[in-house]
């Protein structure tokens, strides 16, 4: 038993199961009472916010590797451990879903009507999935946090979604785990390649990405992780999953699936697809930076071709995460490119806060309209002025307006496609433009008038953000100002990671056969399955 | 054929015996006519038994098998109807399906006993004797043991709450 | 650097208070009601006075460029981009012009929004934009440039659509942030292309490595044209600048501060900040120079039939714009921002006299209801003569002396077409200021009469500014631009445009001629609109009638939006249609949906099986163990 | 070819002759007979190694004294499902038993 040398306290896991307390203290104490169990979950995720604020404190960031590592014996015949550990990249998402994971439980605080202590324990038993899966050093649970996390969210999406939730739940869970099953296969591929190469049996993260794998394996394992992360992100063509699973799912369930589960799509890339087969990743680097950049056009293209509001911000998310796929690929793809690179983490922390608080203003309208067609409101800037006022923040945020977070790492990341390709960042800016075009649009069609006539009456009555609405908008506000202006407090923290990834990966960058011959190599690699 | 033709020849009587009794078990149509060559597959197996030098096995099987299984089943016989009529009553439309894969998978089974490299075999007799066995159940094997005879309990509560009749008390 | 901690100090606080201002106006503006401009006006005088003191400390030390990186901006791999402030004389100018004339909109706005329901919205959003454009010119390197550049963008579409109950208006400001975007796309490749070249987007670093020959002339080119792209939507150049008369929507001084005299100017001002990167580039400095002539030639054509009379100023300001960019192009860097300097103060009083004549008429913005004001608003109608003799170039205003050295400069650069049009532009501008001026203040008046009995001068929030501002428009051509190549300014901004375009001027020789040919068309210019809205005010319908394709192509913006609605936006838009109709429902969810469809059928064909007869499934599992037996058999034997 | 494997292929064929009764017969109460012929083919094929294998210490033996057991308990609770099933359906034919049917 090793509890981490550096503060002698299981920080991370204290963090990750601090809500499963919750959840039992919930079951103990809370049925039938909503305001203990509320105020049990709220103070749950306070705690283990302020436990990942600490984390990022004493986390030291110009070590390298693993920090805060705990690892414990679990399954011993498999050599098995219950490992955790974060590096820069991991301890800043787990900020990240801490936060939101506040943010939720404010902003849903009388949202659902039906089974409401269920819906709080759902959000709890998600956040102990999410965290995981960013803390985990061990492939197995790895695994096991990715897989435990889909069931809450199913059941968020299938139980307290719209009309249609059967069918996103549904369609959501087997997308998902049509990438899962796919990543299995991979993952037992890797342990038994080790174990047969170096005689050792570890499902060690850190120790797996340190062999240098055949390139048979790493071609067709490489893809296997690929696809699984690529659904999650989602890229273009397995996005469709998105939009549906947004529009049906409830407020909170947008915000953390677009605030955190996206992210680990990005995330399982950076932890997974690069370090372990970084030959197989600098081969496919054409054919993802040109995925991302059509993920770009064509989603922000669709989102203003939406009718329902949380369909247009679902389609912007496609459109913002090709940004980080992009990002990524086109950082590994040059030696010294690490802009790309950690711009992609930037895009992805500043679209947890955005689209996020994008959601939530979604869910605020939709509570007081009983609508998301675009074409049924109008001119709502006048009842609604504080509302309208945080709308604006967060879409010109989402745009990508300097200052605020959005432009930071999307500038970044389009940085690193430039230095890979300039044609492809020519195109690629052009979804710039777009995001302004459908973010304006749809906030000139909600929020200010299009009709001609002089004000639209709203039939319904409206009362403008109420305090705790307006406390759970806050924090995301701070956070997207701090990333715009001062966004030198989260790139510390990737610096020695990213670095760490491209070191692993720069060795490659010679004798790979980028283009179709990652195709061929590909098929070689399937073929040597059989 | 080791062990002797006396051996060799009872071998192949027990082993005929069992196989027409047991063929007797799946082909007769009236059910009670299965039931008794049920009951001389049984005794045939017990005979088997002595020949492979396990007498306690062979007592058990007599008293188990014979004695008790037999008249359970031959109850139940009598406590159901007692059909007559044509084959088709007897036996199902997948009877040829059920033979031919019967015997292929006699027939694996066969090759693979065959092929299979079962360690060292001895043509004299291993089975090892009372004491020996005895010591093995209430030693090494005491827990399993313990496990029987709760699940015996177990099944012998569970036999008399299906078998009793709604609102009867037992 | 000695001596420059004050500096440093004014210039944080020159950032720093319209940021504060912005803040406590937006939290608490609402409660304070009618005294909501106290808080943001205070800041935004401190302001002005802090920016004079940045020009004065540029006048002192015209050689020194000051130069302080606050902070670590952006840090990231190769890519590192500090948030660092600039002051040079080039920044004194902006200072100066930013500084006052934003001063002076605060307090017109005073008056002029009284009684509007936004009323601290408006100030917010003013003292915003004063931030903004404050790092614009501030900024030392391109990235913190464009935050500026971007953050004056989102205020320009905060207040164009600040009447957001009208669509028109609502749909102006997004007009004019997407078109501005459109630009942006440029600017942000032209940035990358200077990053990798060069390492830097500190504007130091980039002129240092510029002058030092680093960059090819290839790519010096594109990175010309690329941050061109993004001057022509700032700044309304052809073909970007249709978002500038519809942004008329907004508030007068709205159009004053933002639309005349400070961000449209963010694109010459970058220009000419890259004059090191320019003047590497014939190509691009034709194209500078081609963009503006046409844009000024086009503009003018636009204007001379327009009635409403802030787009007649509108289209005025995109000639003006025009013509800076044709001095950029011919080289004449100094006159450029001399004319720009000008144009702010007298197209700033333009824009604010004519929100007084608004004011004066109810609201009315249609020249042709106007007329005859002449004597009912006096100070209005002397102070907007003295801001459009200024514009025209009449001696001895402001206008005259700045636009005089860019029409010379042309003709002197050997570019004879771009000064014959330009020519012909400086008389389509004579005929349709003086159209405007005589359209509104002579003549008998062609109002309703209820509007007729409202009329009155603006009160003395708005009128102690036309004053303020007055005087510069007419006097600081004599006071920094005389005698003609030669005057201060030349030798204000001669540290910053050091490739100095050294053309002698002499009053009797090519100069003095080129003056007087400019001075006579402006006066041919004033008496044809004279003659045409005075004497004989029915002969403009007989041209009209004359030729029609003329005047309805002028008429109707030569067709710009109509094209535009189609090419761009409706090409978009159904090509978004049809991605979201066809590519994404029918083939992409159609597959997803069809191999659930498939999986479906195979089930259904396969539930034959399920007899619900437990011998069947013992079947099938003794089947399998057999063939499994088998298989491992065969795989696992000998 | 030793001993062992004529026991085995004995043993082999009346699971076989079992495993088609449990297959083919519609009786209920036949079908647990052949099942308790499987039983008996493996006590056999258990016993056969036992005798004649080195190493196996007579667990051989010992199995198939607990499979025994277990049979006689498995026979007890499937005749006495059997008996109830039939007081419900009034009839035995395994075949009348489909609500599984898909």
């Amino acid at each position: 038993m090793s509890w981490n040398d550096q503060i002698g306290f299981p920080v991370l896991s204290v963090i990750t199961f601090l809500p499963l307390a919750g959840v039992i203290a919930i079951l103990l104490f809370g049925r039938g009472r909503p305001q203990v169990y509320k105020v049990i979950a709220l103070v749950v995720t306070l705690a283990a916010f302020a436990l990942s604020v600490w984390m990022l404190v004493v986390f030291k960031v110009s070590q390298a590797g693993m920090q805060l590592a705990e690892s414990v014996s679990w399954i011993a015949p498999l050599n098995i451990r219950y490992g955790m550990g974060v590096d820069g990249i991991a301890a800043l998402l787990v900020f990240l879903t801490t936060l939101l994971g506040v943010v939720v439980i404010i902003a849903s605080w009388h949202y659902v009507k039906d089974r409401e202590m269920g819906f709080f324990i759902s959000l709890l038993l998600l956040e102990v999935g999410m965290v995981g899966v960013f803390c985990a050093t061990d492939l197995f649970l790895f695994y096991v946090f990715w897989e435990a996390m889909l069931i809450p969210m199913y059941f968020i999406i299938g139980i307290w979604g719209g009309p249609r939730r059967i069918y996103a739940a549904i369609k959501f869970f087997l997308f998902t785990l049509i990438g899962s099953l796919l990543m299995l296969l991979a993952i037992i591929a890797v342990v038994y390649y080790v174990k047969d190469h170096t005689g050792t049996l570890t499902f060690d993260i850190q120790s797996l990405s340190r062999v240098v794998y055949s390139y048979h394996l790493q071609y067709w394992a490489f893809l296997a992780f690929f696809v699984a992360f690529a659904i999650k992100v989602p890229m273009f063509p397995v996005h469709t999953w998105l939009p549906d699973a947004h529009v049906e799912a409830p407020t909170a369930g947008s915000v953390i699936l677009a605030g955190v589960l996206l992210k680990m799509g990005g995330y399982g890339m950076l932890r997974f697809c690069l370090p372990f087969f970084p030959d197989a990743a600098v081969a496919f680097v054409p054919w993802v930076v040109g995925l991302s950049v059509i993920a770009i056009i064509y989603g922000a293209l669709v989102a203003m071709m939406q009718k329902d509001l949380k369909k247009l911000v679902a389609y912007s998310s496609v459109s913002h995460m090709g940004f980080v796929t992009a990002g990524i690929f086109a950082g590994i793809a040059l030696v010294g490119n690490a802009a790309g690179v950690e711009g992609a983490i930037l895009v992805m922390l500043s679209h947890g806060f955005l689209t996020g608080a994008l959601f939530l203003m979604v869910g605020f309208l939709y509570e007081r309209t009983h609508t998301r067609e675009i074409a049924e409101m109008g001119t709502l800037g006048k009842p609604l002025p504080v509302l309208a006022g945080f709308f604006l923040f967060f879409s010109f945020g989402s745009l990508g307006l300097p200052g605020l977070s959005g432009f930071v790492g999307e500038f970044l990341s389009l940085y690193g496609v430039f230095e890979y390709s300039r044609w492809m960042a020519a195109v690629a800016a052009i979804g710039v433009i777009l995001a302004a075009a459908y973010l304006l649009w749809m906030f000139q069609r909600t929020m200010y008038n299009d009709r001609g006539d002089d004000e639209v009456k709203p039939s319904f009555p409206l009362k403008d953000l109420g305090a705790r609405e307006i406390a759970s908008l806050v924090p995301l506000v701070v956070f997207v100002i701090w990333l715009g202006v001062y966004p030198r407090t989260f790139l510390e923290f990737l610096h020695v990671p990213v670095q760490t990834i491209l070191d692993r990966v720069t060795p490659s960058l010679s004798d790979a056969s980028a283009g179709m011959g990652a195709l061929a190599q590909l098929v070689d690699s399937v073929r040597g399955l059989f | 054929m080791p062990g002797g033709d006396f051996h060799a020849l009872l071998f192949v009587i027990v082993a005929v015996w069992i196989l027409v009794c047991g063929l007797g078990v799946v082909l007769f149509r009236r059910i009670m006519y299965s039931a008794v060559a049920m009951v001389f597959c049984f005794l045939g197996v017990a005979f088997a038994y002595a020949l492979l030098a396990a007498p306690l096995v062979a007592v058990i099987q007599i008293l188990v098998y014979v004695g008790a299984i037999s008249v359970v089943i031959i109850f139940a016989i009598m406590l159901t109807e007692v059909q007559t009529g044509r084959l088709e009553l007897f036996f199902n439309r997948q009877t040829a399906v059920a033979a031919i894969t019967a015997l292929v998978g006699a027939a694996v089974l066969a090759v693979v006993s065959l092929s299979a490299d079962i360690g060292k075999v001895g043509d004299q007799s291993l089975t090892p004797g009372l004491r020996q066995l005895s010591r093995l159940i209430f030693d090494r094997y005491v827990f399993p043991f313990e496990l029987v005879s709760l699940v015996l309990v177990g099944a012998m509560v569970g036999a008399i709450v299906l078998a009793r009749r709604e609102g009867e008390r037992p | 650097m000695e001596g420059t901690a004050y500096l440093q100090i004014a210039v944080a606080l020159i950032t720093l208070l319209p940021l504060l201002g912005f803040i406590v106006t937006l939290l608490f503006g609402k409660r304070m009601g009618r005294q909501a401009h106290i808080f943001p006006v205070a800041m935004v005088t401190v302001t002005a006075a802090l920016s004079i003191y940045g020009f004065v400390w540029a006048f002192g030390h015209r050689d020194e460029t000051f130069v302080w990186n606050a902070f670590d901006w952006i840090t990231a791999g190769q890519f590192h981009v500090p948030w660092g402030y600039q002051v040079d004389t080039l920044t004194g100018i902006m200072l100066l012009v930013v500084g006052i004339i934003g001063c002076v909109v605060h307090y017109y706005s005073i008056g002029y929004m009284h009684g509007d329901e936004g009323y601290y919205r408006f100030f917010a959003y003013l003292n915003l934009f004063m931030f903004a454009m404050f790092v614009l010119i501030l900024a030392d390197s391109y990235l913190l440039l464009f935050l500026g550049w971007e953050g004056v963008g989102l205020c320009s579409y905060l207040l164009i659509a600040f009447w957001f109950r009208k669509k028109s208006a609502s749909q102006a400001g997004k007009k004019a942030f997407i078109v501005n975007r459109i630009g942006d796309f440029g600017f942000t490749l032209a940035m990358f292309l200077i990053f990798v070249v060069t390492g830097t987007l500190e504007f130091t670093g980039v002129f240092a490595a510029a002058e030092k020959g680093d960059i090819s002339a290839g790519i010096t080119t594109w990175i010309c044209l690329l941050l061109l792209t993004g001057a022509l939507g700032k700044s309304a150049q052809f073909p970007l600048h249709v978002w500038l008369p519809d942004a008329m929507e907004g508030p007068t001084p709205v159009s004053a501060l933002i639309h005349a005299a400070t961000m449209v100017n963010a694109g010459v001002y970058m220009v000419a900040r890259s004059y090191p990167l320019f003047v590497q580039s014939e190509t691009a400095m034709t194209v500078v120079m081609a963009v503006g002539i046409f844009t000024a030639i086009l503009a003018s054509y636009i204007a001379i039939t327009q009635n409403d009379i802030k787009k007649v100023i509108a289209y005025s300001t995109i000639s003006s714009l025009g013509f800076m960019f044709v001095a950029l192009g011919a080289g004449a860097w100094v006159a450029g921002i001399f004319y720009l300097f000008a144009h702010g103060f007298f197209k700033g009083l333009l824009f604010l006299c004519s929100g007084s004549v608004i004011h004066a008429m109810g609201g009315e913005q249609d020249m042709r209801k106007m007329g005859g004001l002449r004597t009912k608003i006096p100070v209005t109608f002397w102070t907007m003569l003295v801001g459009a003799l200024s514009m025209v170039g009449m001696i001895p205003f402001a206008g005259f002396w700045a636009k005089d050295e860019i029409v010379g400069a042309t003709f002197i650069a050997g570019e004879y077409v771009v000064w014959v049009v330009a020519m012909v532009t400086v008389l389509l501008t004579a005929i349709y200021m003086g159209r405007l001026i005589f359209m509104t203040f002579w003549g008998e008046t062609r109002a309703d009469a209820e509007v007729q009995a409202h009329i009155h001068e603006s009160p003395p929030s708005m009128t102690v500014p036309l004053v303020i501002l007055a005087v510069p428009a007419a006097l600081l051509g004599l006071v920094v631009g005389l005698p003609p190549e030669g005057g201060w300014i030349h030798g204000f901004l001669e540290p910053v445009f050091y490739h100095p375009h050294h053309a002698e001027f002499r009053l009797l020789g090519e100069g003095g001629a080129l003056m007087l040919a400019s001075l006579l068309t402006v006066i041919v210019g004033l008496l044809i609109a004279w003659w045409l809205y005075v004497r004989q005010t029915e002969v403009p319908a007989r041209i009209a009638d004359r030729v029609p394709w003329a005047y309805r192509a002028s008429l109707n913006k030569v067709y710009l939006d109509d094209i535009y609605a189609v090419v761009p936006v409706g090409a978009t838009l159904g090509f978004a249609q049809w991605l979201w109709d066809v590519v994404d429902v029918k083939v992409i969810d159609g597959v997803v949906n069809g191999v659930a469809w498939l999986w479906g059928r195979i089930g259904d064909g396969l539930r034959p099986i399920q007899t619900g007869r437990v011998q069947s499934y013992a079947l099938y599992m003794f089947g399998g163990m057999v063939v499994l037996v088998a298989v491992f058999a065969w795989v696992w034997g000998s | 070819m030793n001993a062992l494997f004529w026991w085995l292929l004995v043993a082999f064929l009346l699971f076989s002759i079992g495993a088609f009764g449990v297959l083919a017969r519609r009786n209920v109460i036949l079908v647990v007979m052949s099942l308790e012929l499987m039983l008996n083919a493996v006590n056999l094929a258990l016993v056969a190694t036992a005798n004649f294998r080195a190493g196996a210490e007579g667990a051989g033996v010992l199995f198939a004294l607990f499979i025994i057991v277990i049979a006689a308990a498995e026979v007890a609770i499937g005749l006495a499902i059997v008996i109830a099933n039939y007081r419900n359906r009034r009839t035995v034919q395994v075949d009348t038993y489909d609500e599984l049917k898909g």
